[in-house]
């Protein structure tokens, strides 16, 4: 794509606002966005959705919602009623991007996204990540009991265990290692307000918690939480009406390996490391380790922070974990990665995890991230994936 | 179509072709369980029904009453400001006569009305009314008509659950 | 939407599959023809594609979670940037608002755009699928059928307009009819208004040949840029409007007489087009027929005559292959198929073959150089709209 | 934000309901020849690109690289070797499994993708990543076209 990716026009994020992040919520998941959007709205100088929004972008996947069109159920509490309106099926950061290109194109100058989980409310997300396997090759392998219609045959997390085996075996990573970002990660939700699952822990007890999938242990995987992200996207020429502290979108990409498992690169991040391409190629990053000062990557597993660090060329293949060791990606280290705790310490919002590293991100870019405020901040990085069982990632770079 | 284009791809197959296994297939039968949380709005408006009334929310700005209840007006774009029980009159909005049960394909020994009810409740805005779906009863299917009144047959106490089957149908009056 | 649109965006490919009750196909064989069928119309190699947009509607068709993910090979998606649209019924169209977005933002020079449904693999019936569409608490319960909305929407629009089921099944016979020219077409057919007022009762006032089939099927576009497109063909189709707009949820709550969704999405594209008068400046349309009485319900909430007045129009002939105003000469989804998310994209490649010239017995009489291209959806509450010109 | 929230823990209500279709998908083209091959002929096969010559596993009817069908089948061995493995203790409810499962993905020589599989006759703790494979039929007559018509991968020189 050479010479085709250029940021024409400049685009801000002028307001954030969440709500959640706890394992479970009482509300309806439609009251949980109202709340999430007047945050937003205030924070982006209190906009009224009703008059100042050009346009809305919606993130969901019918199943984990339990709908079929979730679309449906999207413009009343944002406020987009017979406003431009349109959905994506993937992770939060390609919904942001979606309505960064609407603005580009030049249709809209203002632009609201919007992810959420209610992750509570499904009782067999187990079976529902067997439901998105191909149901001719993968699926097959489990069976489905006729009695009582439970798939069984092994905990799908196996393929989080596939993965981790690879990567472990081919860069020499240890299990270590991986345990030791899940304890930064706790740690790191400590100091921050709306983690859902801040906790003191050892590597010991990574390691010798039970064994999911050799070798991924049960706290290499973030537990889940429920929760909403909303974001306000606005044009260069507009920005500056909502907020004295526009971040501004310095690059983005997004891209998806292969449809068929057999064929993933398990040993690698592949699409985070072509959506990182694209990222800093749009955002005129060389060195990447040099030029971003902070990172929230996707950490749904342990092993992933590192596989997504080294494929972001943040580190070398093979050398995170040993930084991750030497307390380099602390919060008072030299590069730190997931200040915010990450899934591991907030919660995994599936959805909305992309737009939870975004927000983490702007939060730190103004500063007012409290106590878990990195010292260098002027440009950070945010990356998410879907997921197992896919390979789809995105990556956006924001800075001051 | 275009005219340049001779052959469109596709193996068409006829239904014994699957039953009768002319062709290989996998199975898997889905059964996805969810517990939905009913919130705030929704979850008030079942525990209301199950006491016998219906209960709205009021947007004090644009003076509609909201029903289904929700936490939020999506007109003014701002949360709703308190709760109103309303009768359980209305008229008939809209209404179809069914034949089919939800599967899509078992058809209903006998044809069912079914009806948007318009609750008797002051409408603010135009094109906009407080009601709900649900099932007509008590009335022949033929004899079911556009505005006419009808009222709520509610299931005895014993037997409602906080569920928006606890209305059994609304009857003509 | 003040901003002026810098890059000119055209489409310069379309394919798609036979539509069936039942194909073979795997969801990712599918996807596969329809895109090379596309590429090669467009005389394009996967070398030169930069983005992809998938657009299919609920999971529970086709049977796998997170099916955008299951056909990203095969959309020629491999190691780029790819997404999935989704906005149910409406899908088909909207998408081709996000693949336009992304070569007009200038992400992408050359974008496909692909659309499909396997809807087969769902049994009892597809039909089932649909009951989960609706509120999780306070609908699903009731035993909600997907035709029930659609036969109270029918009632309302007639009642309101004293419209009588014989002109409403006019739209049935002509689509139909028109079909019998598609070779992709799952349901073309020769009939008559008895027909269709003696064909089974669903729903009353629903009837069954007033309702599209389910269908299996994949269609694909191609999305480039100004520079590409004029290198690749001489008459590249521009895309000159697009728009979407979303009603609220509670369908329970708005008089289903009038679709509001549909006037503000069309609003929205005749802006961005210049377009004033669109019975007038618009020379084909394709507009969303899963029901006979949605066309014209459509047709009058697209601007292209007055409330009601929909049925006279279709009476006169005025949208037939060979009228003033034609409207789904492909057979629209009543002939050609429904498979949701493909039934739209079926739509613009067929506004493509039209402006085209390339339709052959299809071709409409009149000389086109402006087509429209409508989607609608979701819990009767939403609708895209795509505007060419060639 | 509404001031009114639930506070009162007796008023928190749910609503518990099941998504209850079954599926029934076609193997689709190449699917039912790799199938019907493993049913009736107990091999296993891929098809190639006549145009760059890669081998497909699982079958396709396209090449993705030069996008274009292909209809060329080969037959790629029983062999192959283990690419990544994983030792499941877990049962899909998160349950404890009575003997652990031992899944592995396995490529063959030459050819594009492999297949994810169990591997079986062999302790968990022996299992390393290269070591060779081959798979293991279930009889002829119990085979049914699908996937599980090979019971396993099981150690191999």
């Amino acid at each position: 794509m050479e010479g085709k990716i250029g940021l024409e026009r400049k685009i801000a994020v002028v307001g954030v606002g969440w709500s959640g992040f706890k394992p479970f919520t009482t509300e309806e998941y439609r009251e949980l966005i109202f709340e999430a959007a007047v945050k937003a709205y205030e924070d982006a100088g209190g906009i009224n959705p009703r008059k100042d929004v050009d346009g809305f972008i919606g993130v969901a996947e019918d199943l984990w919602e339990g709908i079929s069109i979730a679309d449906e159920y999207y413009p009343d509490q944002v406020g987009a009623v017979f406003k431009p309106e349109n959905s994506v099926s993937a992770d939060g950061i390609v919904g942001f991007i979606s309505a960064c290109m609407m603005i580009q194109s030049g249709v809209w100058d203002t632009a609201v996204v919007e992810a959420h989980s209610k992750i509570s409310e499904v009782l067999s997300v187990n079976d529902l990540l067997l439901f998105a396997l191909d149901p001719v090759f993968n699926r097959p392998l489990w069976n489905v009991d006729p009695k009582t219609k439970k798939p069984v045959g092994g905990h799908p997390y196996m393929f989080a265990g596939l993965e981790m085996n690879r990567y472990l075996a081919e860069t020499g990573t240890t299990v270590e290692q991986c345990a030791k970002v899940v304890v930064k990660n706790y740690r790191n939700a400590l100091k921050n307000p709306f983690a859902a699952y801040g906790s003191n822990l050892t590597v010991e007890d990574v390691i010798c918690s039970k064994v999911v999938s050799h070798p991924l242990k049960e706290l290499d995987a973030s537990k889940f939480a429920d929760g909403c992200v909303v974001v306000v996207l606005a044009g260069e020429e507009v920005a500056k009406k909502y907020t004295d502290t526009p971040i501004w979108v310095k690059g983005y990409g997004f891209c998806s390996e292969t449809s068929w498992l057999e064929c993933h690169d398990w040993g690698d991040s592949v699409y985070t490391r072509i959506s990182g391409e694209m990222a800093y190629k749009m955002a005129g990053i060389k060195n990447p380790r040099k030029e971003v000062n902070f990172a929230e990557v996707d950490d749904t597993f342990s092993y992933k922070e590192l596989q997504n660090l080294e494929a972001l060329k943040i580190f070398g293949r093979g050398e995170a974990g040993k930084f991750v060791e030497e307390n380099l990606t602390a919060i008072d280290g030299d590069f730190p990665v997931n200040p915010s705790g990450g899934s591991l310490g907030q919660g995994n919002l599936f959805c909305a995890n992309g737009l939870q590293k975004i927000l983490g991100v702007v939060l730190q870019l103004r500063n007012e991230a409290g106590k878990f405020q990195v010292s260098k901040a002027e440009v950070g990085l945010a990356q998410a994936w879907r997921g197992i069982p896919t390979t789809s990632g995105a990556v956006t770079i924001l800075g001051r | 179509m275009s005219v340049k284009i001779s052959k469109y791809p596709g193996v068409g197959l006829k239904e014994e072709d699957i039953k009768g296994k002319k062709v290989l297939t996998t199975v898997w039968p889905c059964n996805l369980k969810y517990s939905w949380s009913a919130g705030v709005a929704v979850g008030r408006f079942l525990t209301e029904l199950k006491n016998g009334k219906i209960i709205g929310r009021v947007c004090k700005k644009c003076g509609r009453i909201l029903i289904p209840p929700r936490m939020y007006c999506e007109w003014c774009w701002k949360p709703t400001d308190e709760w109103v029980y309303v009768k359980d009159t209305g008229t008939i909005n809209t209404y179809a006569i069914t034949h089919l049960a939800t599967d899509g394909v078992t058809r209903l020994k006998e044809p069912m009305p079914i009806a948007v009810i318009q609750l008797d409740v002051p409408a603010k805005l135009p094109r906009f009314f407080a009601g709900f779906l649900h099932y007509l009863g008590e009335v022949k299917p033929e004899d079911v008509k556009f505005g006419m009144k009808v009222k709520a047959v509610w299931k005895p106490p014993e037997e409602r659950i906080g569920s928006i089957t606890d209305i059994k149908y609304f009857k003509p009056v | 939407m003040h901003f002026p649109i810098k890059r000119r965006v055209a489409v310069v490919g379309a394919g798609m599959t036979l539509y069936r009750r039942r194909l073979q196909e795997t969801t990712k064989e599918m996807v596969f023809h329809a895109v090379k069928m596309a590429l090669d119309s467009a005389g394009l190699t996967i070398k030169d594609v930069d983005a992809v947009v998938g657009g299919s509607a609920p999971d529970l068709f086709d049977g796998i979670h997170m099916k955008g993910e299951n056909v990203i090979t095969e959309a020629g998606g491999a190691l780029k940037p790819y997404l999935r649209n989704f906005t149910g019924g409406t899908t088909g169209v909207s998408q081709q608002i996000n693949a336009w977005s992304i070569v007009a933002s200038g992400l992408a020079d050359v974008c496909i755009s692909v659309s499909w449904e396997k809807m087969s693999p769902c049994h009892p019936h597809p039909q089932y699928a649909f009951w989960t569409i609706f509120d999780r608490i306070i609908e699903r319960p009731l035993g909600v059928n997907l035709v029930w909305i659609f036969a109270l929407e029918m009632n309302r629009y007639m009642h309101k307009h004293n419209i009588k089921k014989e002109d409403i099944a006019l739209v049935a016979v002509k689509n139909k009819a028109n079909a019998l020219d598609h070779p992709c077409a799952q349901l073309p057919a020769k009939i008559t208004v008895e027909d269709v007022l003696n064909s089974p009762v669903m729903c009353w006032p629903v009837q069954r040949l007033d309702i599209s089939p389910p269908s299996d099927g994949a269609s694909a576009v191609i999305f480039a840029s100004e520079d590409v497109a004029k290198k690749i063909t001489d008459t590249p189709v521009w895309v000159i409007g697009v728009g979407r707009c979303e009603d609220t949820t509670y369908w329970m709550n708005r008089d289903l007489y009038f679709p509001y969704y549909a006037y503000y999405a069309g609003q929205q594209a005749y802006s961005m087009a210049h377009i004033y008068n669109p019975r007038k400046e618009i020379d084909v349309f394709e507009i969303y027929d899963p029901f006979d009485y949605k066309e014209l319900h459509h047709m009058e909430g697209l601007r292209l005559c007055g409330k009601g007045e929909a049925p006279k129009l279709t009476r006169e002939g005025v949208t037939q292959r060979d009228g003033d105003m034609p409207v789904n000469p492909s057979g629209g989804l009543m002939g050609v198929g429904n498979p949701i998310a493909a039934g739209g994209g079926m739509k613009v490649c067929e506004i493509f073959w039209q402006l085209r010239k390339e339709a052959g017995k299809r071709q409409v009489k009149k000389d086109v150089t402006v087509g429209l291209a409508h989607a609608w959806g979701e819990l009767m509450q939403g609708s895209s709209v795509l505007i060419m010109k060639v | 934000m509404s001031l009114d929230k639930i506070s009162n823990p007796e008023a928190i209500k749910h609503w518990t309901d099941v998504i209850p279709p079954e599926y029934v998908y076609t193997v689709g083209v190449a699917g039912e020849r790799f199938f019907r091959e493993i049913k009736e002929n107990g091999r296993i096969m891929g098809t190639k690109c006549s145009k760059c010559g890669c081998i497909y596993l699982p079958p396709r009817i396209y090449c993705e690289k030069c996008f274009d069908y292909i209809d060329e089948w080969v037959d790629v061995g029983l062999k192959g070797r283990v690419y990544a493995y994983t030792v499941t203790y877990l049962d899909v409810d998160g349950s404890p499994l009575d003997k652990p499962i031992i899944f592995a993905i396995i490529k063959f020589d030459g050819v594009y993708g492999g297949l994810i599989h169990r591997l079986g006759e062999v302790e968990p703790e022996k299992v390393c990543v290269g070591m060779v494979v081959e798979a293991v039929f279930k009889d002829k007559a119990e085979r049914k076209g699908s996937i599980n018509d090979i019971k396993y991968f099981k150690p191999s020189d």
